[in-house]
């Protein structure tokens, strides 16, 4: 039952830097997943945490506690290593035991214990094989039961799913959030895997090369993304990206590129020239007759299919608009086929623009007095560092 | 049984036959004086005989003191069918080298009066060292470098000691007073025996065990007597120096060492080892000197000798042949009068050292030579064992040996306990 | 290839700067320098006391004073007299080259066999290798002399080398490494058209050059070192350096300066080889993960 | 609906010749490979340890013109009767169980140590320890005999001792377990050092989470997972340590002082070589072959039971 | 362009089936995905395929001539390996040429294939770098590369996926996809990723514990699962599944079971009585408005909601119905939190059964003579082993 404070956090190896001067409050109680691609430093930070890693500048405080120069062991926290870390010469229930039999408590209580928590996670046949003899799925069930035989503070998991086929995640992430709810305490989930993301997370914090590009629950960082990194980044398929240019046409304005024009409301000659960078998710496309003719103001791209995906439920349709691609996304079937030339219309509060230059959010203020202004704007990040 | 009792006749070599022979010697390869002197020796044989092409090697194997491995070498060498054709051999391994190695008996090989001939060619073989290489009535070796043992001492030590270094301890009970009082007055050490470890082989111990009136072996060789009481007592009387202070526990190349170096005050060695001892006086700035074996009191001194013999071991007559003719020139006159004035080896043509041509003047400045020359008359033979096993006999014995004089175990017990267990490794069962 | 860089990574992060929070406290680090250092410098004794009576005086020889005062090259000087350095060192290198190769080659050829095809008899065969390790070099001595003696080998080089060419060790260490071996890399090479033999030179062993290079060395090193055979077998001749030291040996006690001096520069070659190319020893090596 | 695509099913016709001949001559390549190797220790090492096993039979001293008497098992009785037999085997045990500190115990203590040193330290250390292992046997020894010199030798000028270490029974084995450990240290410290770097990181840093101390986690965790290095150490040190030590007995003591160092190797070498009794010899050699062979197996069949891997 | 057949194909290991009698018949230009758990025998049977492993029996046939016996370098295949198998000490472009030096082509013939190949691939700029020097989605580009060089007759790739976070993974996909048509050439794809099989593949083949379960195009497979094990295998999440019984209930036949009550349609009485297993996608249960009341012969199942997961676009409830779990998806917000009862309903023509002891799939026969019978058959499976 902690809360973890990040201040600064930074770590060198060598001339790489791992992460970058990362700043992060986490609740009590939250369940923060760390995402990015591979490589940005979602281990490491991790690491930091745990103290396996000493950091190269900045301070973690633990209930306000300064624990930067803490030993891991003095640390009340449980970790599970992305590859799980099971002690090999050892068996599951000894494995399980270990963090209480280092702290020295009384055998019976380290026997109650650990049968109490393999039962939870049914590992009681399993208690005298050897990780060796385990399945991945097993293997990763017992590292949880090794963090969460002692109750710690919080809870580090480094993408403990990673290594399980799609079947035995789906299940896995269910019992994970699950225990959760039940124990209140705060975990700290690594992952590259979004879905993983989307579906745990009280929170998310979105990492790239080290940076974090973004902090806040699953919607906000869904449907709010604060950079072109990190709308490209969630989802799938990935948000649609195209360069385009607003305009003031007939006292209103509106985002044009080659084959696209979506009006963005009310008239605000200042943004008029300015260049974004248009961003629209696949399942807010909408495919639009074609014979049917254009709803004067209505947002209006068109394009070609270039290839459909079957996704079972649903099918996505890539389609090239312009120079960019574009995903669609509907139930199945869309009807389309390779080729097809497909007019595509969307809400225009769907749309999410950003500045081509920095990759921020722009946000439309409230249009006060009657006018809409575009600035550019991070919603939710009073934790990111100003860089 | 002695084998080979007929062994054909090595014809003269035609003139202009060429012949080449390998010689196989423990003196040789080591740097210095004595593969220097070798090859000159060498060369002038060449000289005298164009025809015969000699190559000298030392023996194979790793023992830091070569002498170590002569007879596995030569044998080693005959498990491939081509043994060197003259080797030289320590008389402990006469035994050995005639019943085994197939030394051949220069007696059937040129004759014997060939080999008379030359013990008295020119200034002759002292009479003592004529027979050292005969086995049943035959000559197999002629008797090349040896050594009786010599009492080195450091007259520096000695005087500081306030011993008189004129008048070196003559007996047993001498040397260990002396050594006593090296030892408290200087605190250095006594007196080293080299005859008390495997190392040293049995040479040594069986001059001081015959001077008590006993024996290693029973002059027929079929019976162990190293345990009988004169040897005992012997070896007891070794065991006393050690006990008593006058003598330190050292290995045999520790107490060289510590004697070159000056921190010994006396030492029983073969004078094969003075040409190193002379070096470290000079270096350490001590006086070296030397006298004959000591006393058991009232009883005399029995020397016996080091050292090796010239084997002819080439089963081809051409080779045989040469091989003579090699072991001739190597005991020759002309090849003493180098040995000795160049590498400081005791010349078996004794009178050489009164021959003003010959090593007079050498023997004037190394009065050493004459205690050796001394101990001639007196000297009885290095006895070597019997059969195959010999070596393991000998060295049982050694180590028992060794197990009383420096780690104190009981004197009586030990031997006879060692005697009983070698006594099977006899030929004839013991 | 994910199977080399992770251990790759796995060195990196072994790497002392990566150390868990609070395991690197100064009394640790005194007490490891101190222990190391002792231990260090207990090791390193020796070899300075070889140097050190090499450089004294003859008269010092004896002499027991830690410092070599006054220095004197004499022992060069003489060692150099007897001894043709020159020679020798090259004999020494042609046959401690010729082993090393010859101990690598047949090992990484039996290594390869053992880490990358499955047959019968297999454990049975990688067992007599080990066991040679339980035949004592005085059982084989004598019957590889007679043996050496009909080839008419005795007395040179190829005596020497004949006998050395394969050594249990190379087999073992060089298996470990051969068996880290990505197997996809060599299916890989099979499928894109290479026989076995091409597979292992364009891409075994380009990839093992590390872990080639260091077990190398250390054949290199045991070879350059041997003495026993050589001495049995090079009878005629001193052909080699470590046998150098025996032209200071005999009977009446050895000539210690010259022979700590042969010593002295026999280790020199090695001593500097190992100085330079250390990193890559021990990195060659370790990476390997031999366990 | 896919129509089915109807597979004929044909009677699996059997391989040509051509083809049982290739497939036979690609089983054959393994054998290729591992047939340079097998011949030179046939030839090297097998050819001799069965001439070796003919000989134990016969009494013979290897010269071509003596007979040889073929005396059944009395060689082996009379090996077995013979009291040097027992104690250098005895010898050799203490030897074996004396020279694991430095294959085992200190490559441990340094590689754990090392990791408390940073930067270069740590690789001059490495460089020291390994340097010993450079030395030419026959060298190292020489140099050994000035340091252990009774009177003056720096060993007893530092412990203020007087022992004549190569002359008393206890010392020399002693000395002798000493040298032959100095020489064969570095290289186990780098065995150690790459069984050290094989074991994962994160089991250290998973068990300090778990609130392990570090002297728990070497003891909990590092060690058992070196347990495989550990027995590849033991073993070597089981098997080879007569040979290693044999240079040095040999240079030394010559296996006294009267036999105290001598073990059942340096015996062997005094059968065969000094005493000229090949039968005698020969029956040793094999009894140290299967006796050690026999050691071999048990500790590999133990250590599968004790042993670890980090898979 | 090559058929691949296979016949019988059996590989074990000691005591382990890892591939058990498998009969597959791959046509010229298909893309045929190999989809499975984990160790259920498809990196086996595509590296009998290869010729890496030999097939304990059976045989294998490439355009007809039994290739069973040809060593690898001798099949027209190529192989892209899970793990890339990049010679790390080579250059990309001598990577990429291996395959051709291998033949023994000439210099400039290699170096100008290569560099078409770079190209194709976009690897120009790479050419010079080493393996270690590329990111993961390169590393895959050149070892595709090394395939296409030499133009072979089938391409196998063995989860060549499966290392790539969920962005390039999507990326990689689409472009596989594009480079089988654009070749035209036989594909045998191998993961365990039922959305890459779903999008990639002209067939899909279900591997369980070494045994064919289903071959047939993405749409037959996931529409008409031929199996208790594909059904539950494909669909994320999977499908939900329910044991029942057939009734007959007031002249026509229902699926019925705590909670649930399914109409099947036409009366016919033989088949009432019968146990059954339900299976029902989560796309296709909606919410019925707890107060309207139920229109009398509709599909119902009651349940409570367990856990509601967000997918970004959409959001999964996780029922319990009975005993049993079943996921509903549909359009976030779903409007449902834990804890809440809720009334679903389905088409009956949704509704998937399944024979409960073997575990196949139950087919309502066309109802001919006014009367619908269930009888087992499993469609397109005629390549199935009869076990
Ligand atoms: N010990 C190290 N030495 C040098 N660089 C390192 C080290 N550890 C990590 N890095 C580098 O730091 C960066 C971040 O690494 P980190 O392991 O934190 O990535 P990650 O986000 O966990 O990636 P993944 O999803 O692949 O696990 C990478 O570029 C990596 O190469
Ligand atoms: N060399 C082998 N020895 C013994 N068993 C093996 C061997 N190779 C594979 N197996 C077993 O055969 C089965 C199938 O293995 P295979 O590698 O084909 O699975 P897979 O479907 O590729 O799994 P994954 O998705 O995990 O790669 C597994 O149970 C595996 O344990
Ligand atoms: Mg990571
Ligand atoms: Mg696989």
């Amino acid at each position: 039952m902690s809360r973890i404070q990040i201040e600064g956090l930074t770590r060198r190896f060598g001339a790489v830097t791992a992460v970058d001067h990362v700043d992060l409050d986490v609740p009590d109680g939250d369940f923060l997943v760390l995402l990015g691609p591979s490589g940005c430093g979602k281990s490491t930070l991790l690491r930091m945490l745990a103290g396996l890693t000493p950091p190269s500048a900045g301070r973690i405080l633990l209930d306000g506690r300064d624990i930067t120069a803490t030993p891991p062991r003095d640390r009340d926290l449980a970790m599970v290593f992305q590859s799980y870390a099971l002690y090999p010469h050892l068996t599951v229930a000894r494995n399980i035991g270990f963090p209480l039999r280092a702290r020295r408590r009384p055998r019976p209580e380290v026997a109650s214990r650990t049968e109490t928590v393999a039962r939870v996670l049914g590992l009681e046949e399993l208690l005298h094989r050897r990780p060796r003899e385990l399945s991945g799925g097993q293997r990763q069930r017992v590292a949880l039961a090794r963090a969460l035989v002692r109750d710690p503070g919080a809870f580090l998991l480094d993408e403990p799913l990673s290594n399980l086929d799609a079947t035995l995640r789906t299940a896995t992430r269910a019992e994970l959030t699950e225990l959760h709810r039940r124990l209140g305490s705060t975990f700290v989930h690594v992952t590259h895997d979004q879905v993983e993301a989307m579906t745990m997370a009280t929170r998310i914090a979105v990492l790239n090369a080290g940076r974090l590009e973004q902090v806040g629950t699953a919607a906000q960082v869904y449907d709010e993304p604060a950079s072109v990194f990190v709308a490209g980044f969630l989802g799938s398929p990935a948000m649609g990206l195209l360069p385009g240019r607003i305009e003031h046409v007939e006292g209103s304005l509106r985002v044009l590129a080659p084959d696209v024009d979506i009006p963005l409301g009310g008239p605000d000659p200042e943004d008029a020239g300015r260049e974004v960078v248009l961003g629209i998710r696949a399942e807010h496309l909408l495919l639009v007759e074609p014979t049917a003719a254009p709803r004067p103001g209505a947002a209006l791209l068109r394009g070609t299919v270039r290839l459909v995906e079957n996704l079972g439920s649903e099918e996505v349709a890539h389609c090239l608009v312009g120079d960019a691609r574009l995903p669609v996304r509907g139930p199945r079937p869309l009807g389309l086929a390779a080729g097809d030339p497909v007019t595509l219309t969307t809400a225009p509060e769907r749309v999410h623009l950003f500045d081509p230059a920095s990759g921020r959010r722009l946000v439309r203020r409230p249009a006060s007095a009657g006018t809409a202004a575009v600035s550019t704007h991070v919603p939710d990040l009073s934790a990111v560092s100003p860089s | 049984a002695p084998t080979a009792s007929a062994v054909a006749r090595a014809p003269e070599l035609a003139p202009g036959q060429e012949v080449s022979i390998v010689l196989e010697s423990y003196n040789f390869g080591q740097a210095g004086a004595w593969s220097d002197t070798f090859t000159a020796l060498l060369d002038t044989f060449h000289q005298q005989h164009p025809t015969i092409t000699v190559t000298a090697q030392k023996p194979q194997g790793n023992s830091s003191n070569p002498a170590n491995d002569t007879v596995s070498s030569v044998q080693a060498q005959l498990a491939t069918g081509a043994p060197p054709d003259v080797a030289q051999l320590g008389f402990s391994d006469l035994d050995f080298t005639v019943n085994q190695l197939g030394a051949k008996p220069l007696d059937d090989l040129v004759g014997a009066d060939a080999v008379a001939a030359n013990y008295e060619d020119g200034h002759p073989f002292a009479p003592k060292a004529r027979t050292l290489g005969d086995y049943n009535g035959k000559t197999y070796g002629i008797p090349f470098v040896f050594s009786t043992p010599v009492l080195f001492y450091n007259a520096g030590l000695f005087r500081q000691a306030g011993l008189d270094p004129a008048t070196p301890p003559t007996t047993w009970d001498e040397v260990k007073a002396a050594g006593q009082r090296i030892a408290q007055a200087t605190g250095k050490d006594g007196a080293y025996v080299d005859c008390v470890t495997e190392t040293a082989k049995d040479w040594c111990l069986q001059s001081v065990i015959r001077s008590n009136g006993g024996r290693v072996i029973s002059e027929d060789r079929t019976r162990l007597e190293f345990a009988d009481p004169p040897a005992v007592e012997a070896v007891t009387m070794l065991q006393d120096l050690v006990t008593s202070g006058a003598a330190p526990k050292l290995t045999q190349q520790q107490a060289v060492e510590g004697f070159a170096r000056g921190d010994l005050g006396m030492i029983l060695e073969s004078s094969a080892l003075q040409g190193t001892f002379t070096k470290g006086a000079q270096g350490g700035g001590w006086e070296l000197r030397g006298t004959g074996v000591p006393a058991f009191t009232g009883k005399p001194v029995v020397p016996t000798n080091s050292g090796a013999a010239l084997f002819v071991l080439s089963a081809d007559p051409a080779k045989q042949r040469a091989a003579w003719e090699l072991i001739r020139f190597l005991t020759s006159e002309e090849a003493y009068v180098q040995i000795s004035s160049r590498i400081g080896y005791l010349p078996l043509r004794t009178g050489l050292v009164d021959d003003p041509a010959g090593l007079q003047d050498w023997a004037a400045k190394n009065p050493l030579v004459r205690t050796n020359l001394q101990q001639m008359d007196p000297m009885e033979p290095w006895v070597s064992f019997p059969g195959n096993d010999y070596l393991q006999i000998r060295d049982g014995m050694m180590q028992a040996v060794e197990q009383v004089v420096l780690q104190g175990a009981d004197p009586q017990a030990t031997l006879s306990a060692a005697a009983d267990r070698q006594a099977a490794l006899l030929p004839a069962g013991g | 290839m994910a199977v080399i860089a992770g251990r790759a990574a796995a060195l990196e992060r072994a790497a002392p700067a990566d150390e868990p929070v609070g395991t690197h406290s100064r009394t640790r680090a005194v007490v490891g320098h101190l222990a190391l250092g002792t231990l260090g410098v207990l090791c390193a004794f020796p070899i300075y006391w070889l140097y050190a009576t090499s450089l004294r005086a003859p008269q010092d020889i004896y002499s027991l004073a830690p410092l070599p005062w006054p220095l004197s090259a004499q022992s060069y000087v003489d060692a150099f007299r007897v001894l043709d350095v020159g020679g020798l060192l090259l004999n020494t290198t042609v046959m401690a080259v010729l082993i090393a190769l010859g101990q690598l080659l047949t090992g990484l050829l039996a290594a390869y066999a053992f880490a990358a095809w499955e047959f019968r008899g297999k454990s049975l065969l990688y067992l007599a290798f080990v066991a040679t390790w339980l035949v004592p070099f005085q059982v084989t001595m004598l019957p590889n002399y007679v043996l050496l003696s009909q080839l008419g080998v005795l007395n040179t080089i190829a005596g020497v080398v004949l006998p050395s060419l394969c050594t249990a060790l190379g087999v073992i260490l060089l298996r470990q490494h051969v068996q880290a071996f990505p197997t996809e890399l060599l299916e890989a090479a099979r499928l894109d058209g290479r026989g076995s033999w091409s597979t292992l030179w364009t891409v075994v062993v380009p990839n093992l050059r590390p872990a080639l290079a260091a077990l190398g060395i250390l054949l290199f090193v045991n070879a350059w070192n041997e003495y026993f055979w050589p001495a049995l077998v090079l009878q005629r001749s001193n052909a080699v350096l470590q046998l150098g030291l025996r032209s200071f040996m005999g009977t009446e006690g050895n000539d210690w300066g010259p022979m700590m001096a042969t010593a002295g520069m026999a280790c020199l070659p090695v001593l500097v080889l190992y100085l330079v190319l250390q990193r890559q020893i021990v990195n060659g090596f370790v990476r390997s993960g031999l366990k | 609906m896919d129509a089915p695509a109807p597979v004929a099913v044909r009677a699996v016709p059997p391989p040509s010749r051509s083809a049982r001949l290739r497939r036979a001559g690609r089983s054959l390549v393994p054998y290729l490979y591992l047939a340079p190797g097998l011949v030179l220790l046939g030839i090297w090492v097998y050819r001799p340890l069965v001439q070796t096993g003919q000989l134990s039979f016969f009494s013979w001293n290897l010269l071509p013109t003596t007979p040889m008497v073929p005396v059944g098992f009395e060689n082996y009785e009379r090996l077995f009767t013979l009291p040097e037999f027992g104690t250098s085997i005895w010898r050799t045990v203490v030897l074996v169980l004396g020279l694991l500190p430095f294959t085992v115990v200190v490559p441990v203590a340094v590689g754990l140590l090392a990791r408390r040193v940073r930067g270069r330290a740590a690789v001059i250390y490495q460089a020291l320890v390994f340097a010993p292992l450079l030395i030419a046997p026959v060298a190292g020894a020489a140099v050994w005999q000035w340091l252990l010199d009774p009177r003056s030798g720096a060993i007893n000028q530092v412990l203020g001792t007087t022992t004549n270490w190569l002359q008393e029974p206890g010392p020399a084995q002693l000395a002798i377990i000493v040298i032959t450990g100095w020489h064969v240290l570095g290289f186990a410290v780098l065995v150690v050092a790459a069984g050290l770097a094989g074991i994962s990181d994160d089991y250290a840093g998973a068990a300090a989470l778990d609130g392990a101390t570090p002297g728990q986690v070497t003891r909990w965790i590092t060690l058992p997972l070196l347990s495989p290095t550990l027995v590849f150490l033991v073993l070597m040190t089981v098997l080879l340590s007569a040979q290693w030590s044999f240079p040095l007995i040999d240079t030394l003591t010559n296996g006294g002082p009267a036999g105290a160092t001598t073990n059942v190797y340096y015996l062997l070498w005094d059968y065969g070589f000094h005493s000229f009794d090949a039968g005698l010899g020969a029956a040793a050699g094999v009894i140290f072959f299967a006796g050690f062979g026999v050691i071999a197996a048990a500790l590999v069949a133990l250590s599968d039971r004790v042993t670890f891997h980090d898979n």
